[in-house]
């Protein structure tokens, strides 16, 4: 059972992959190789994307490295396609953990025509309805109050789905962010709301965001319990959010849960050349010492189910190929044409957008005069 | 997640969908045809009526329950739904925009209440952000039909936070749909139509006309289509085109007009978003003179764009500039609350204007 | 020293009327008196009024009575006219007791000419530059972020000022509270942050406003200290406020204060025949029980310096006709005209008030057609 | 409070604000007598100019410390002005907006930042009911001169909550001025009219032309008067009408005129509240064709305002219908960017229509 406001994380894996003294787990090996696959799949989507942001195939993009056992244990202590997400932009591990698949996720990143979205938003905006895993707006901590009328919604159908909401560290100063969270409270809705806790909100550092000593103390302002874990130990996080969202299940309120974690990319590549002006590389170097695979892969090996060096090789080609292959499908999809652009606003298309849809079809099959454009 | 489980999970939700299914609307052979009700009252029966129907629909907001809503717009709801489906929330509206969204995207029909449109304010960025950019933003794979129902307007010398008319804001958002009755039967339809539709809708409610306008309404049901507005009254001489509060002033001008022997055309827009074109090009056409009145501040108001658009598209019919009425560009007014709005007096000032031009 | 997070309220004077054991206070027996004089203002005040808006000669009251120890408490605790507050539309008690005179309050009621606020917000909006009391906003916990902005002005030109944001219990639910508070802990500043817990808001009890065990309790959320007093113990709330405020003017940092108190008025006359559906005459009866001016009373009297029944009973009628005196003197000044509407919505006269003016203008001098107005 | 202590209050409170009183601006006989910069470095500059100039004025927004705004328009404010006035605040526009509020009406002279005018939403309520409505509601009694300086419009491809163009909102919140730069010239004179006025103002920063507009700054101290439109070319056969973003597109529009032989007037309005009337309706009056430009939503755009008010005031001079040219009723699009603009073609086309009417 855990322990609402304790002083330290929860952890089930040690700095040195040793298992806590007193902590137990009951994944199977195969489901523990899983763990380390889906979190290298993060990681190496992250490398490929970053390759192809270079190589000017996509326009943006924000890295997860670092927050693997985050986002890879929240997935996995859920139940995918059941359990609903309303994540947020840096999600991408949370999406390929729920079940979106590469091409998916790939296509959202592209806004090509294969995008479940169909190019509506920015990268980093993934959504699917059958992962159940809502399509985010970027404005942070707008998802909150959200998630809380899903779940509230969910009490009053009698299912037994619980609504996870995760945010940053950053979200915890939105107006919106405590009206849900106050809301969820009151009326016990079985929304579990999850802080990556990456200590920076771009160039913001974690302590001049907010004076609490932590963010799940922040639950206590909402008579909630407030759950701390080790957010780059995947065992802890899965075991934490499955076992909150269990007792949801069973007819349990809400709960914060912080995961102590750490961006150790640029927030986006938008911010790579500032950064430097912010944060020091030895804060990095000291959380890249902390990686969360690295210290997965020790356990592993102490539990004698090492990754060999060229399982770890052939994985990582498999995935890159599979980005690869998935980028390539979005590219040779093509990009949504005008026409979307005036597609779901409303479930019909009032009058307006009627002619708007004329004037631009006239436009755009050239019976309309045409500038030179261009800078 | 093995098929097994998807399967199973499917069936689940499905399950409990079932459970909260609409039923068909049906007849009630003993009830009169029509029945007298206020403007506040018809809101409160197409709520009820729609709670009925639909075991999806929940109403909640700020003193909803109990207290029946400070205009009484829900009274008697929660007693007899219960407080699973008429609840009170936190003084929040950020939560109660955000949280009918959220319950929306899961299947259910949320008519929320903000206590007075001028407290929309903090929910803004959920309308904004959230409400209307759902469907649009994930390709159509998730959508939230809400309502959001708000007193709004002026004349109860409610000082700037109990009278403001801020549905320009949200006509200006799209992704969402406005609405604003002026008489019961359009709320009640206008209600049902919302409640019923896919979309989300503000349902903005002329609180000075909540009890002062009192009307026949059918017992059958009926909606009344969003989108379509209401010609009040024939005319061939001139164009008075409104919404909301200023309806009643609307009729007077044109009672006024009538006595010196000029016949106005007297349209109800009742829908903002969207808007009529179709019947509001026709009738300038017609008259060559038109007057539009609103009581929201002038500058950006709703009423530009139904100016803009007339001469856009009749330029060539028209015998004089259109003209609007509408509120001053100033906070709403507290002891001059009368002279902020624009009452048939000045309505029939620019009528003369436009007649005489 | 007040001690942080309690589980009672601070308390100086008991329920009976007794001296805490341990506790002290350093009030002249004048000053004693002028706080009896105060709260029975405040009290008088509400009275007469509630007969005004029965005449029609007002349109909207809203009581404070029994929470006159909270605001008198908080404006003694005070440096009138040096300090400043920032409160909310109840707050008639805190204007009076800040130095507003009864003239500015009833004429802010009545909004005639010589009101400060020039007629321009409805009743229950009073506001004084003099007396550093800001004219509020209705919108519910609006007032937050900007007396947080005031308290950084405050500390960033280096005076010894602190600013008072007030509240009730309803508006720690707005996310700009939440917005609001975070920022005054994390930029220090020195804002004393008041919620006049009367334990409704309208028809929501405090219970269904917020699960968490207290208001106070909150301030664990902002790494801010969280304070309890008696709202009912005039003493109390002002030692709290005073050593609050003091420790403020030294370079302290904010500080979340909870007056536990209770609305036993209605909500508003608006309020009033509804209020039977929401709470029972027996929980109202329990708080007049509690009276803070009659446990005041008891106090004195105890101290041997009972208020005499004619002493009251002249004080009284002082005040009413001092109010009905203000009342006369507002309706003889007049009701602002047409052209204060267009005034004061900028610094200048843009063009399209300037027009708006013109086209008034020959409107009210009668150059314009009139229709019979009226329903 | 007796007679000496309210003295001695009044006292302190001067002594302290003699302390933070503006500089007079100086003028540097070194320098040359203009500069070539971009919009986003006049905006640099004209925050640092303020900042030397007024002790008063302070700096700040999400990142807009160390890391000098996300667009860099704050770079070098910090490192030169220290934390103390230039600094970062918590993820809050309802806080920050606030602040500025309170900071105002205590006597400094804030200029806070937004990251995206797509996050304005949660600091909306304190927009419209503090800072806009603090003056008239007290009566003039207290005053919050302030700027909200946000980057907006489209143009980057970044989807549309980092591409909106609001300012329809806050042009239809009396009490709020509102501005939108498009020249680096306008950006520092607008820029240091806003901070050294009494208003406050929302300044509007055109995103895709932070780098791409350039021109002559001069180097002495000017201002741009708010409410002063900014006529770019003299023409005699038709207005074309903008502001901000669009502005580059309305000059090659009438470039492509001017090839064609037809004299454009251009018009950049630079100030929306107040708007100025004066040059649009002279140039409206004496080309008789009007072409209105904007990025916003057609409906309830700020254009729709000057549409109705043009045919209003000058409806016997108008040859045509006033069109308008505007961004499409959806939500902002991410991979239809450039279709989703105005853009030269589609002024153009409308330029054509109202000439060939
Ligand atoms: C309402 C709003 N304001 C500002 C932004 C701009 N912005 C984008 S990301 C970000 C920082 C978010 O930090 P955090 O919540 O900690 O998430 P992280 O990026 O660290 O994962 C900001 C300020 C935004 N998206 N929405
Ligand atoms: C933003 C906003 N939403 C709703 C309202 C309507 N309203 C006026 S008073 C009130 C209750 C406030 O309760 P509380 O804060 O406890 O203060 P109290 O009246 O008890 O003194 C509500 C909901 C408002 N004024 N502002
Ligand atoms: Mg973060
Ligand atoms: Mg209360």
């Amino acid at each position: 059972m855990l322990e609402a406001f304790p002083t330290q994380p929860f952890q089930v894996i040690l700095e040195d992959g040793h298992l806590r003294p007193g902590a137990t787990f009951d994944q199977t090996p195969a489901q523990l190789r899983e763990l380390w696959q889906s979190m290298t799949l993060v990681r190496e989507f992250d490398r490929k994307l970053v390759t192809l942001l270079r190589q000017g195939r996509t326009t943006f993009y924000a890295q997860a490295s670092g927050m693997e056992a985050t986002q890879i244990g929240i997935a996995r202590g859920l139940r995918p396609g059941h359990d609903w997400v309303w994540g947020y932009y840096r999600d991408q591990g949370i999406a390929l953990g729920l079940g979106l698949s590469l091409t998916d996720v790939v296509a959202q990143m592209v806004g090509s025509n294969n995008d479940l979205n169909k190019g509506r938003q920015m990268p980093h905006h993934s959504g699917s309805v059958a992962s159940r895993f809502v399509s985010g707006s970027s404005s942070i901590a707008s998802q909150v109050p959200p998630a809380v009328g899903m779940a509230m919604a969910q009490s009053y159908l009698g299912l037994d789905e619980v609504t996870v909401c995760t945010f940053g560290d950053g979200a915890t100063s939105e107006g919106d962010w405590h009206a849900g969270i106050n809301m969820a409270a009151v009326k016990n809705a079985p929304c579990l709301l999850i802080c990556e806790n990456n200590q920076w909100a771009i160039s913001t550092p974690v302590e001049r965001q907010t004076r609490s000593e932590s963010i799940h103390i922040k639950a206590q302002a909402y008579g909630m319990p407030g759950y701390f874990v080790d957010g780059n130990d995947v065992l802890a996080v899965q075991q934490a959010v499955k076992e909150l969202a269990d007792g949801m299940r069973n007819g349990g309120g809400p709960a914060l849960l912080e995961c102590l974690t750490y961006r150790v990319g640029s927030h986006s590549n938008a911010d790579a050349d500032a950064e430097k002006n912010y944060r020091s590389r030895e804060q990095v170097r000291g959380w890249t010492d902390r990686d969360p695979i690295t210290r997965f892969e020790k356990f592993l090996a102490l539990q004698g189910q090492e990754i060999g060096s060229q399982e770890r090789a052939d994985f990582v080609a498999l995935i890159h190929r599979q980005i690869e292959g998935a980028v390539q499908q979005a590219e040779s999809s093509g990009i949504p044409g005008w026409q979307s652009m005036l597609d779901d606003v409303y479930s019909d298309t009032p009058v307006h957008l009627r002619r708007s849809y004329e004037a631009l079809r006239q436009e755009q099959s050239g019976q309309a005069m045409q500038v030179q454009e261009g800078a | 997640m093995t098929a097994t489980e998807e399967k199973r999970a499917d069936t689940e939700v499905q399950a409990a969908g079932e459970s909260v299914q609409p039923k068909p609307e049906q007849p009630n052979p003993g009830q009169p045809a029509t029945m007298t009700m206020t403007l506040i009252q018809a809101v409160n029966e197409g709520m009820r009526g729609e709670l009925r129907r639909d075991p999806r629909v929940l109403v909640f907001g700020e003193d909803v329950g109990a207290r029946g809503g400070v205009f009484l717009a829900t009274a008697g709801l929660q007693a007899e739904f219960g407080e699973r489906r008429v609840f009170d929330t936190p003084l929040s509206e950020g939560a109660i925009v955000g949280a009918a969204v959220g319950m929306a995207v899961r299947g259910l029909r949320p008519i929320a209440e903000i206590q007075f449109a001028d407290y929309i304010g903090p929910g803004f960025d959920q309308l904004t952000s959230q409400a209307a950019k759902l469907r649009y933003r994930s390709g159509g794979q998730f959508t939230c039909p809400l309502v959001i129902r708000t007193p709004s307007g002026g004349g109860v010398k409610g000082g700037h936070h109990h009278s403001q008319s801020p549905e320009a804001y949200y006509c200006h958002t799209p992704g969402l749909k406005v609405v604003m009755p002026s008489t019961p039967y359009d709320a009640l339809g206008l209600l049902r139509a919302a409640v019923r539709g896919e979309d989300p809708v503000m349902f903005f409610e002329p609180k000075r006309l909540y009890r002062a306008a009192k009307g026949e309404v059918p017992t059958a049901d009926y909606v009344v289509e969003l989108g379509r507005a209401a010609v009040r009254q024939q005319g061939s001489d001139i164009s008075l085109i409104g919404y909301g509060g200023v309806m009643p002033d609307l009729q007077k001008a044109a009672e006024a007009l009538a006595a010196e022997g000029v016949s106005a055309e007297v349209i109800d827009l009742r829908s903002l978003v969207p808007w009529d074109r179709e019947t509001v090009m026709a009738s300038a056409a017609k008259t060559g003179r038109v007057v539009l009145v609103s009581e929201a501040p002038r500058i950006g108001n709703f009423m530009g764009e139904v100016a803009s658009s007339i001469q856009e598209e009749v330029f060539d019919s028209l015998l004089a500039p259109v003209l609007q009425v509408a509120g001053f560009d100033t906070p709403y007014p507290y002891v001059q609350d009368r002279i902020y709005l624009p009452g048939a007096g000045r309505i029939l000032n620019a009528a003369v204007k436009v007649l005489n031009y």
